[in-house]
């Protein structure tokens, strides 16, 4: 599979660089790298479940109530998420709150699910397009976080970077993977 | 640590398609969706202002205080709530640097359930830019027309088409200040600064046909009333620095007194109204809840209430007095037993339950966190 | 003397009238007034003392230190004053901090001075142009203040909105009469 | 009371020479005007960054942290102070509904003793929205041109000609992240993911003319550094989420690591650096300090200083350890005995001196209020 990581990554590499060997001369509202976007990122977070309105709580059915738990920033989820949870915010583990755009790049954590004791990748989306969602907790954790050097692990940027909405919101935390 | 981070941008890069992480048997990958509506349910609508970036309304649950969302406005804004609850305006400014720049100064219409901003209306760059006041933006009865108060600092009212989604008619209001929609048809009032009121009539194209002046309704020197405004029955109600409280009559195009008595006869402390959309009327209940204040004197018209009192302006009585902490701005449900909300200064959203039986003495029920400089809220059905 | 005020009232209510009796088609960055401004409120506060660097301390001259006085939301100059001190955001009493627009135009108050126990018009300008001085104290006092059918005793309103740059930045507190 | 709104009214609207107050003889009615400059003298600039409003940069006398007032920014900001502290640019987005619509990258020009925005100059539209930090936006050594950390996410740099006021060129430098100038001419380096440095040259117009990499320097995995550098002697040096200080040239146009050390070796308590712009060195003591903390671990590496270390860089000794408040970043004055800046993230202005004579020792000298999110300061001369 690591073959299949490489190629999409030099791919990635690649239209960087030639996208951005000059400097844009519009201001156009979407990056070059927001453009590639919707081909290469759009596709990400295809449909996988049912729409779903259990509030993420499968992974989180312990006794006192997942849905407290999704509105602290001591939840599990949350191990390298730097934002204010959209949890709390009209959203979900899972979803941006109405009227905000989910973001089409995200970092992502690798937290312990204390439930059944295995690591799971944790994609932290921002939701977009709205002001910072103070009335919102704001939580700063940052397990396996890394310098934007490492850009895939890194929470110190604005996610919805490459949204047409750049204001930032709010963050979620979605399952994505189990972890090796 | 490479293999990992590439298997998470490999989430982030999945070529539809691509069972990448379908292969992991034993997991199945969440889906990040944006949720489509809030809740159904009545709520309670705060305006967040901000002086320096984005305001918001925030939307809570009116039953539980759970907060719903945010939708987006701009800077030193105001809010009105359609009585249907579905549809919010806003009315706020934006400038090309934030603080500086070009001006530009807009109606934001807003579906309430979904959270989103579905329409925005051009407005002359006149719009009064002022801490929020329910009379600073207000919606005819019927819904066809938005009334915007500009102050530049000369007094106008902009009369925005709703359904045409432009400005109709700037109609100059010199020296007087706030709007009072008509309980029927698209006239409105103005309290002016010689102690009377002016009321402009529209036409169904929102143009005005005429104007009326009122006697002399309160003394400006003496005892000036707050613009904070309800309708009772039909009449238009304010309270006075000093705490008296004015009915008045529109209904024939001319304001008119129709009484005028002191809530505070017969109290001790030097009570006094005060705050910023200070007082509300609970129609079922037949009850005006107003926020006051002990030792009153020159310059505590703006004190926050340390009781709210719930008044029975057609005996003239006052039935309760319930203590609170410091709320500036108060809204109400219209149940048989009002549920009311006061916004403090800290900034707080509270929730007050209130007892018919015992003269709608209020309990508290919970607050919620809000944010900015927040002096408006509306209750839906 | 009245004579002159209403006939300048009158003035300022029958150009007010005639300028907005339509709604402007322009999206100008300022209004009738604004521009009448340069007309009749331009010539407002004209240079009657040479330029002060003394932060205003002739009227606040008492022991215990003026300047650290008019950092003070309770000094006797900031009776109706609701805003952000510009005393303490590098500019004085009399003076907005360097880079920002005075305000075309005021509310005044009458404040009481303890050391003399005259009763002074006090004009509260806003200083415009720049993000609200949130490093400087907040004050909120309403010693006279009336709502906006008084419009010059009115102090909720952003008085930088005669000026081009409409941003609020903090309030001043000139003393421009004394009263009767 | 009508009357004397009507004297103030005449203040306000008096024509330029009506002798109306000046009747009264007993007053004469002060001034207003603009202040047009602060005090002089050296000064601590810091960056308040905003996320859904206007940010600005905040002016303190460096001696007694007197505030001398506002630079206005924009949203999501980052600074950089000219070495003369006369001027500084600020960095940063503005949309048309400022969380929304249309989006704006610009530099802000700063001429800092009259707190002026002088200029403005249009970006591409990909610059880097992160936390302060100083390796996001640099100026090169004379002053010529301006780097811009891009991310949309993939990474690159702008250049901007200071002296045109525009744009030169966009470097592409995928999976590399920080600025940092060549001490002579237009070079730069940068952190690459693979645990190396590429070093691009460019001409006097600013134009690549060559890039190199460097062999292996840091362990990415076990051993990640910090993108918060100094400069030390003319070396580049950084420090570790371990603790490791890797000391490195860029002087013949590829990075190379000179020396590496552990600063925490032989120390009790699991102490780490961490923080955002945690490192400072002060060029005449030849001191680097350090904010560390204890017990770190997995995701430490951004808790907030409980000690200020200074270390030796030559020596390679730690010479003091200074209790300090959760310091999450520094500057320093490049005094004989140096005055250090510390941001914490409450969030407030800390002031230190330091003792030469004690390991540099630090002492509290002083705390300001600060708004936003604040991480970025620079002391001027």
């Amino acid at each position: 599979m690591t073959n299949l990581f490489d190629a999409i990554l030099d791919r990635f590499d690649r239209l960087t660089e030639r996208g951005t060997r000059a400097v844009a001369k519009t201001s156009g509202r979407r990056s070059f790298l927001a453009r590639a976007g919707s081909a290469m990122l759009g596709g990400a977070m295809m449909p996988l479940l049912p729409f779903d309105r259990t509030f993420g709580q499968a992974f989180a059915a312990t006794p006192g109530g997942a849905v407290d738990e999704a509105l602290q920033c001591e939840y599990w989820r949350y191990c390298a998420l730097d934002g204010n949870l959209c949890s709390a915010c009209g959203g979900s583990l899972t979803q941006c709150p109405p009227g905000s755009e989910a973001s089409k790049v995200a970092w992502v954590g690798t937290c312990r699910n204390p439930n059944d004791g295995k690591d799971y990748l944790v994609s932290y989306n921002d939701c977009c397009g709205k002001p910072i969602c103070d009335n919102s907790p704001f939580c700063l954790t940052s397990k396996g976080e890394r310098p934007g050097y490492r850009m895939g692990l890194h929470n110190d940027i604005n996610w919805c970077m490459a949204n047409t909405s750049k204001g930032y919101h709010c963050t979620v935390a979605v399952l994505v993977g189990l972890a090796e | 640590m490479v293999h990992l981070e590439r298997i998470a941008l490999c989430a982030l890069l999945a070529v539809a398609g691509t069972p990448a992480l379908a292969q992991q048997a034993e997991f199945t990958p969440e889906q990040l969706t944006v949720r489509d509506a809030i809740d159904p349910g009545p709520n309670v609508l705060v305006y967040q202002q901000e002086w320096k970036g984005a305001g918001s309304i925030a939307v809570f649950g009116k039953n539980d205080l759970a907060f719903k969302g945010l939708m987006t406005s701009g800077m030193m804004g105001q809010m009105v709530v359609a009585p249907d609850g579905r549809r919010a305006y806003g009315q706020s400014t934006f400038m090309k640097r934030i603080v500086y720049g070009d001006f530009e100064q807009v109606v934001q219409i807003y579906d309430v359930p979904t959270l989103s901003v579905v329409g925005e209306i051009a407005l002359p760059p006149k719009a009064a830019m002022t801490l929020g006041y329910e009379p600073m933006f207000r919606l005819s009865a019927d819904g066809a027309f938005l009334y915007v108060q500009n102050g530049t600092p000369a007094a106008s009212v902009t009369v925005v088409d709703t359904a045409k989604g432009t400005a109709v008619q700037e109609i100059p209001t010199p020296g007087c200040w706030g709007i009072y929609p008509s309980t029927a048809g698209h006239a409105f009032s103005t309290i002016c600064g010689t102690g009377t009121f002016q009321t402009f009539a529209l036409s169904a194209e929102g143009t005005v046909t005429g104007k009326t002046q009122s006697a002399a309704i309160f003394d400006v020197d003496t005892d000036p009333i707050f613009i904070s405004g309800a309708r009772v029955d039909g009449d238009l109600v304010f309270v006075s620095f000093n705490g008296t409280l004015h009915r008045l009559s529109d209904a024939d195009g001319t304001v008119k007194a129709v009484a005028s008595r002191r809530i505070t006869d017969g109290v001790e402390g030097a009570w006094a109204p005060g705050g910023y959309n200070l007082i509300a009327y609970a129609a079922k209940a037949g009850v005006l809840f107003v926020g006051m204040h002990a030792n009153a004197g020159d310059g505590s018209h703006k004190n926050p209430a340390e009781e709210i009192w719930a008044y029975d302006v057609k005996g003239g009585t006052v039935l309760s007095r319930s203590p609170v902490e410091h709320i500036a701005s108060l809204t109400v449900s219209d149940d048989d037993a009002p549920v009311l909300f006061g916004l403090s200064e800290e900034p707080k959203l509270y929730r007050f339950t209130s007892d018919p039986a015992a003269g709608f003495t209020l309990t508290a029920a919970g607050t919620a966190a809000i944010t900015g400089f927040a002096s408006v809220a509306a209750v839906t059905p």
